[in-house]
């Protein structure tokens, strides 16, 4: 795969077609891949990598990327594919400035899920039938390739590619996926064992801003965060009610915008699974509202810019589930 | 839960300009009661309610919050409580998936009418929220009265 | 040497902390090590490194400076400080304790962080060798030793016995205190693990990496280099790799308003956000490249100038597993390594 | 530094018997910003004013908190008050410490301690309050009216008759709408023709009215007062100056088989045409479908003997563009279409006809001169069914759920018609209620059963079946005698729903006007503000905001007429400044605000910025029109970066509230 993506990417900056390409260049490790634009054919093949392990979404990059001169090539894996229709259809991306070349997605590996496993010192992996072979400094190790699946890609919701300009490989199909069980498990908790859940995880954050400086459906030009005169920029977590308001806040303002890519749980350094606020705002649209995909299309309203005449009440809350 | 008799809660409500806050005049033009913990923020339209606002409220020290707007169908604004009822209905939603007691937030429609039930809802309401007791799951102990 | 046998560590650890606080490393339910207050039956953890660095001890991310307490018209002024009890935190390793020595020369020179001097003064480090270094581990190239780390006391495992060495005063009369519970052990055992242990250092993927190209001397050259472009290219501005850092030290100050008096604090602060030092001009860095740059400049170039070529990083890796793009300071540093 | 002076009302003893009045101005006077704070026994009496005016000039106040009654009272008074001492009247804060404190709290105590808690937060809030100005924006001193039935026609006099331009847009080449089809109307029975043309004609002679027929609206800009609309004159083939409208090219014109809309497809026209005799403009138009010039180069008769040469084969459409202060709605309705009625044989039994068919079939100018005859034999029917509520009141998917309003009426019209003309005739009427709501409707009705013996039967028709000799099988039951029952009819009438116009729902996104599910314009408020959308500027006249008969879509015409005229006589509209406002500098250009406005208040434009890093880009930023934006804030909450706030109740300013109102 990769070599056809190099392939294809030397073709479209030799014909004019871009003049750049955003992909993945590879790390110190086998594991440590970067986004990165590549300008030349050169660079490409010295760097250009797509692997197990290059998960990040780089459609965010695609804000400032597609207003600079010329087109530039996008690789997107499917779920990318809906972070940027959803930026387009925000008027962040500038669609005509972007060649899309569907590529395809995962399931990717998590180093950390390798690490976790007490595997140290990894020098190199490899797949042989679905059974992770580990070299590391301490000799060969081995494990299950499920069990070292990313978060992200263990409930994938789609595999097929919702904008692009050419595909590489076949697209696949809308999945059905298993993403809302954790939602569900908690909403079936007591609400004093689901407060204490959240307690816990939200404690841990230290507002270093990865979730939502990764997160495409952020791309505020000055969050309100950030912004003295908002009048709820904070910095830092304290006293258990900052992180709070930062994650259902930033949880609200990407409600009906979150394509579910998980880039938020991914990027966590204290492994916080703050993509399930997010699911349980998709789930209760879903539910409520009917169906919605973000970044499914460029044109269906937004649920939370819309609404029914005949839309529930906010009592059903209370009608559901455990108090 | 053990209901403490002198707890006093801290009741914000916000209340469209046209409707609610009209409401809540006719209540007291008809001197009928409801508890003095309650105090109204006049807002043009319940669509005008931030999320923002409401947890602002919980970490400044209030124990319950209500929005009230008016009936679906007869927003002076023609939709701006159809939009309120899909963010308030989501964000209590996702409070109460934070563990956050239910009965801490509430949403009714009120019309201008309707000054004996603004009174009822504003009764009900501090009284759910007294037997909650205290605030403690979404209050910033930096804020905590000594 | 002075050894404790490993079952008998906890015993230890309920003696340790029957006297002052005692923190240790543990496992959270994910997995990752973090420094717990000691509870009775909390184990060790097996981890290499907590995912937060030690730093948080004297330096926490946000800290109380004082109170103003508001009635009517009048302001008075209230001294929150708290005076600190003396406390024991264990199983620090090499990078993080010459962390400490970073930051004490930037809060401990004048004029003194009476804040971080008090913490400072109330503890008591004790570190832990490293057995099985990690194949994001540099500290080599920052001059040291994770075999004999520093700190008040080190510890060594040989697997069965924790073996203890005094390295400061307070260290010495740390394991007077409870030296009851230790026995002189043989260490022979312990000299094959650290022979080991040294053995896999110089074999780590980043054994070579060097500070030559770095220093106070480089600094127009780095400044300028047109590769910053390009390295900062991918940077979110997040400050994943500040807070994870055991010596990033920036803080803002802020007040915040709880409706009954206004609490000055101070908090992490990362110079990678866009805020950074915003003053009344606006920002002193605008772009991403700026901020990103300022950030490697400081480890490198900038902290080394003023501090005797002492580098502002300790090789602890966290930023190489944390950041959300990968990128990171050995990235930068073998992008503009002198080339011949 | 903020000087903020409080005023604390006593309203005799409505808020002095239980408020401490002298502790809660005692407690305000140590707020943030306050310098000066009193009571006084009836704020918003004249000397009460006065208190204010007189602390704003000598203490320099920059803010004013009044405590006492609701603002809904007098918040008007106070910032009038103030605005005479020289304050900005958007300075003042009103605590209301009556309605929402001392009138509903027995206790002194608590009462007190409240109304303190509502003045720290009016303090708190007015500490950040900025002095807003209200802004004008000039009115173009005329109207345009869409549609040009009884209803646009009616508005359109009413507007011309108060001096102002108007302009008519009717899409078909004659004005007129329904109306002109109908023969007689009820309740009076008098002829539609003979009220309905006397006002046609007076519209195309008055000065003030233009109309602009076989045209319609193609786009809407601007806002109230200052509309620019591009209006689309298709091409009629016919120069409109100079046709006489002699009519000697549809005598003429070779294609003579063209289906006649007017007469509801019942007969034939020619390919040029004039709709009906007295059609306004009457001037011929030519139907490209079935010229044989326009479709094969070959004919070109109509040109030959126009005398006036006014035939223009190379016509095409053209765009004129227009200003306008008001604009009117009355596009009108259509019956529902039936092809999902398959019960009712309307599709392949000609003899089964829609009541508006009916009235073409009865009216002089008729295709049968005005003569009742089946369409299918054209002999003299004996035996007639009307069914009632067909695609009314359904609550499947295939018709309505609203009740159509004027079928009851019209059939009764229709029998009562037949029975007088054809007394051998027997009329069926199916129903399933008979509503006669207005004036001398029931009597009418009345008189169709009582006097003319119209067979009204309680139930529905289940089938209708063409029989082979020619007559028709009407399968019904009898709801109040419980029985099924078969009519051997000669003709079935079917009272068809009715529905908004096609072309309503494509003006009301231009117009950013509000439909229901039904595609009815909704107007303002159903009870207070009838005719009026909630776009301001924009009104309703007719059947496009709901079924009406003629007298109710006249009376509703005049009222939007008045409306239009009460905007058209001020020289420009004062705006309320509390509206929102887009910070261009935070702005992400995502369209969330724009979706969520109601009134259309927001555009999106490319602007060049400067950017932190030194760098220029061009961004996509919202910017409000004030003079459209009523103030709702539901776009401040739509967007996520904040960059949308509203005037007056600023994020700000409600934070500073909420914290007053907890600490």
């Amino acid at each position: 795969m990769q070599e056809a993506m190099i392939k294809r990417a030397k073709e479209l900056l030799a014909d004019g077609t871009v003049n750049r390409v955003i992909g993945w260049k590879k790390g110190e490790f086998f594991y440590d891949a970067t986004p990165a634009v590549f300008r030349t054919a050169e660079e490409l093949d010295r760097q250009f990598i797509f692997d197990d392990f290059t998960q990040a979404n780089v459609s965010k990059y695609l804000v400032k990327e597609s207003r600079k001169d010329g087109k530039i090539l996008a690789f997107l894996k499917p779920c990318d594919t809906y972070s940027f229709n959803q930026l387009v259809k925000e008027h962040r991306i500038i669609r005509e400035n972007v060649y899309v070349v569907g590529v395809p997605g995962g399931p990717k590996l998590d180093i950390e899920k390798i690490k976790a496993k007490g595997i140290t010192g990894v020098l190199s992996v490899k797949n042989e039938n679905y059974t992770l072979k580990i070299e590391t400094l301490y000799g060969t190790e081995e494990m299950p390739f499920y069990e070292a699946i990313s978060g992200k890609c263990e409930s994938c919701k789609s595999k097929k590619h919702v904008a692009y300009d050419e595909l590489i490989g076949e697209d696949g199909e809308v999945l059905e996926s298993n993403r809302f069980d954790m939602v569900e498990k908690l909403e079936n908790m007591t609400a004093e064992e689901r407060f204490n859940f959240w307690q816990n995880e939200l404690s841990k954050c230290i507002r270093c801003n990865a979730c939502r400086n990764v997160c495409p459906a952020c791309t505020c030009e000055n969050c309100v965060f950030d912004n003295p005169k908002s009048g709820v920029d904070n910095k830092a977590p304290a006293d258990s009610f900052e992180e709070k308001m930062f994650h259902i806040i930033r949880a609200f303002h990407v409600a009906g915008r979150c394509t579910d890519c998980g880039e938020c749980s991914r990027v966590c350094p204290q492994n916080i699974p703050l993509h399930l606020l997010n699911r349980k705002f998709i789930k209760d649209i879903n539910s409520l509202y009917g169906e919605y995909q973000a970044g499914a299309d460029t044109t269906t309203k937004a649920p939370l810019n819309d609404y029914n005449t005949d839309d529930c009440e906010p009592s059903i809350v209370h009608e559901r589930g455990v108090e | 839960m053990q209901v403490n008799e002198n707890f006093e809660p801290v009741i914000v409500a916000f209340c469209c300009n046209w409707c609610s806050y009209a409401g809540a005049d006719l209540s007291g033009t008809n001197r009928l009661n409801y508890p003095a913990n309650v105090k109204i923020i006049r807002v043009p339209c319940s669509c005008r309610v931030n999320p923002m606002f409401i947890l602002r409220a919980f970490q400044k020290g209030a124990d319950g919050v209500i929005i009230c707007g008016c009936h679906p169908g007869d927003c002076h604004y023609t939709s701006g409580n159809y939009f309120t009822r899909r963010r308030i209905t989501l964000l209590y939603s996702m409070l109460d998936f934070l563990g956050i007691e239910r009965n801490r937030t509430r949403l009714e429609w009120v019309s201008a009418a309707e000054g004996a039930k603004f009174a009822d809802v504003m009764n009900q309401f501090t009284e759910d929220v007294r037997k909650l007791g205290k605030n403690r799951r979404l209050e910033d102990l930096r804020c905590r009265k000594q | 040497m002075l050894k404790i046998s490993a079952d008998k560590l906890n015993s230890l650890f309920d003696a340790i902390s029957a006297k002052q606080t005692l923190y240790i490393t543990v496992d959270n339910e994910k997995g990752s090590a973090e420094y717990k207050k000691y509870e009775s039956g909390m184990t060790l953890s097996k981890s290499l490194n907590t995912v937060r660095s030690a730093k948080d001890f004297f330096f926490p991310q946000t800290e109380n400076l004082a109170d103003f307490k508001v009635e009517g018209k009048n302001i008075e002024v209230i001294d929150v400080r708290e005076e600190s009890e003396d406390f024991v935190v264990f199983g620090v390793r090499a990078c993080d304790a010459r962390s400490f020595t970073i930051l004490d020369k930037v809060f401990l020179s004048e004029p003194v962080d009476s804040y971080y001097k008090n913490r400072r003064e109330h503890s008591t480090i004790i570190t832990m060798a490293c057995t099985k270094p990690a194949e994001t581990c540099f500290c080599t190239a920052f001059g040291m030793d994770p075999t004999v780390p520093e700190g008040d006391v080190a510890v060594f495992s040989d697997g069965e016995n924790y073996f203890f060495l005094e390295r400061t005063e307070k260290g010495k009369k740390f394991i007077a205190s409870i030296s009851d519970m230790l026995e002189d052990g043989d260490t022979a055992k312990l000299n094959e693990v650290q022979e080991k242990a040294r053995n896999i250092m110089k074999k780590l993927p980043l054994a070579n990496l060097s500070t030559k190209s770095f220093g106070g001397e480089r600094l127009m050259k780095h400044f300028n280099s047109e590769k910053w472009a390009e390295l900062s290219e991918s940077c979110l501005g997040c400050g994943t790799c500040t807070f994870v850092c055991p010596t990033c030290q920036c803080y803002d100050i802020r007040d915040f308003n709880t409706g009954h008096g206004i609490k000055r604090f101070r908090c992490w602060d990362s110079c990678m956000y866009s805020d950074f030092t915003k003053m009344a001009h606006g920002n002193s860095r605008n772009s991403q490249l700026e901020r990103f740059r300022q950030r490697f400049m400081h480890k490198l170039v900038y902290f080394p100038a003023n501090n005797n070529g002492e580098f502002g990083c300790v090789g602890c890796g966290r930023c190489l597993s944390k950041c959300p793009v990968s990128m990171n300071i050995v990235k930068v540093m073998k992008a503009l390594e002198d080339k011949e | 530094m903020q000087r903020i002076g409080v005023f604390v009302c006593h309203c005799g003893t409505n808020i002095a018997a239980t408020v401490d009045v002298k502790a809660v101005a005692e407690a305000l006077s140590h707020e943030q910003g306050v310098v000066i704070s009193q009571d006084y026994q009836y704020m918003c009496s004249e000397s009460g004013q006065d208190l204010i005016k007189n602390a704003v000039k000598e203490h320099k106040l920059t803010g004013v908190v009044v405590c006492s009654c609701s603002p809904r009272m007098h918040e008007n008074t106070f910032r009038k008050a103030a605005a005479s001492a020289g304050l900005n009247p958007y300075l003042v804060e009103i605590a209301n410490i009556r309605e929402q404190c001392s009138w509903i709290h027995k206790d002194i105590a608590s009462a007190t301690d409240k109304a303190i808690i509502l003045g720290k937060a009016a303090v708190a809030k007015v500490n950040l309050n900025t002095p807003l100005t209200a802004g004008e924006s000039p009115v173009v001193k005329r109207a345009l009216v869409i549609g040009g039935g009884i209803a646009g026609i009616q508005t359109a006099l009413d507007i011309a008759e108060a001096g102002f331009d108007v302009d008519i847009v009717e899409k078909e080449p004659t004005i007129g709408g329904k109306m002109a089809q109908i023969d007689k109307t009820f309740p009076t029975l008098d002829c539609a023709a003979c009220i309905l043309t006397p006002k046609m004609v007076e519209a195309a002679q008055n000065e003030h009215i233009t109309i602009h027929s076989f045209s319609e609206v193609s786009a809407v800009k601007g806002f109230v007062g200052n509309f620019t609309v591009t209006i689309k004159k298709k091409a009629r083939f016919v120069d409109e100056t100079k046709c006489t409208g002699c009519g000697l090219c549809t005598e003429k014109c070779p294609m003579k088989k063209v289906p006649n809309e007017f007469n509801m497809g019942l007969d034939n026209r020619t390919a040029v045409y004039i709709p009906f005799a007295q059609a306004v403009p009457k001037v011929a138009t030519i139907d490209p479908n079935y010229c044989l010039m326009l479709k094969n180069g070959k004919c070109g008769v109509c040109s030959k003997v126009c005398s006036v040469g006014a035939i223009d084969y190379k016509q095409t459409d053209k765009f004129i563009e227009q200003k306008y202060g008001a604009i009117v709605v009355a596009t009108g309705f259509n019956p529902i279409k039936l092809d999902k009625y398959d019960e009712f044989a309307y599709s392949y039994c000609p003899d089964v006809v829609t009541s508006l068919e009916l009235e073409r079939l009865m009216n002089a100018a008729g295709p049968n001169g005005g003569t009742l005859l089946r369409p299918s034999d054209k002999t003299h029917p004996h035996t007639i069914v009307f069914v009632q509520c067909v695609g009314s009141r359904c609550d499947d998917s295939k018709g309505k759920q609203y009740c159509s309003k004027i079928c009851c009426m019209y059939t009764a019209k229709h029998a009562m018609l037949i029975r007088e003309k054809y007394p051998d005739t027997e009329v069926y009427v199916f129903y399933i209620d008979v509503r006669t709501p207005g004036k001398n409707f029931d009597e009418f009705y009345r008189r169709a059963v009582e006097q003319y013996n119209v067979h009204y039967i309680k139930g529905m028709v289940g089938k209708v079946s063409p029989k082979a000799d020619g007559k028709i099988d009407v399968q019904a039951s009898d709801l109040l005698s419980n029985e099924q029952l078969h009519i051997n009819a000669d003709m079935v009438v079917l009272a068809t729903a009715i529905e908004p116009d096609k072309s309503a729902r494509p003006l009301a996104t231009m117009l950013t006007t509000q439909m229901d599910t039904n595609d009815f314009f909704t107007e303002a408020h159903p009870k207070l503000r009838p005719v009026e959308s909630a776009t301001a500027g924009i009104f309703l006249s007719g059947a496009c905001q709901g079924p009406k008969d003629i007298p109710e879509t006249v009376a509703q015409a005049s009222a939007a007429a008045a409306k239009a005229i009460g905007l058209l006589c001020k020289n420009s509209i004062t705006c309320n400044p509390c509206v929102a406002h887009s910070n261009e500098l935070m702005c992400n250009g995502c369209s969330a605000c724009e979706k969520v406005c109601p009134y259309g208040a927001i555009t999106y434009q490319d602007k060049e910025f400067r950017m932190p890093d030194r760098t220029t880009a061009i961004r996509r930023v919202a910017s409000v029109n004030p003079a459209v934006c009523q103030g709702c804030g539901a776009c401040t909450v739509a967007c996520p970066s904040g960059a949308m706030d509203l005037n007056g109740f600023s994020n700000s300013q409600i934070m500073a509230e909420v914290d007053a109102i907890c600490k």
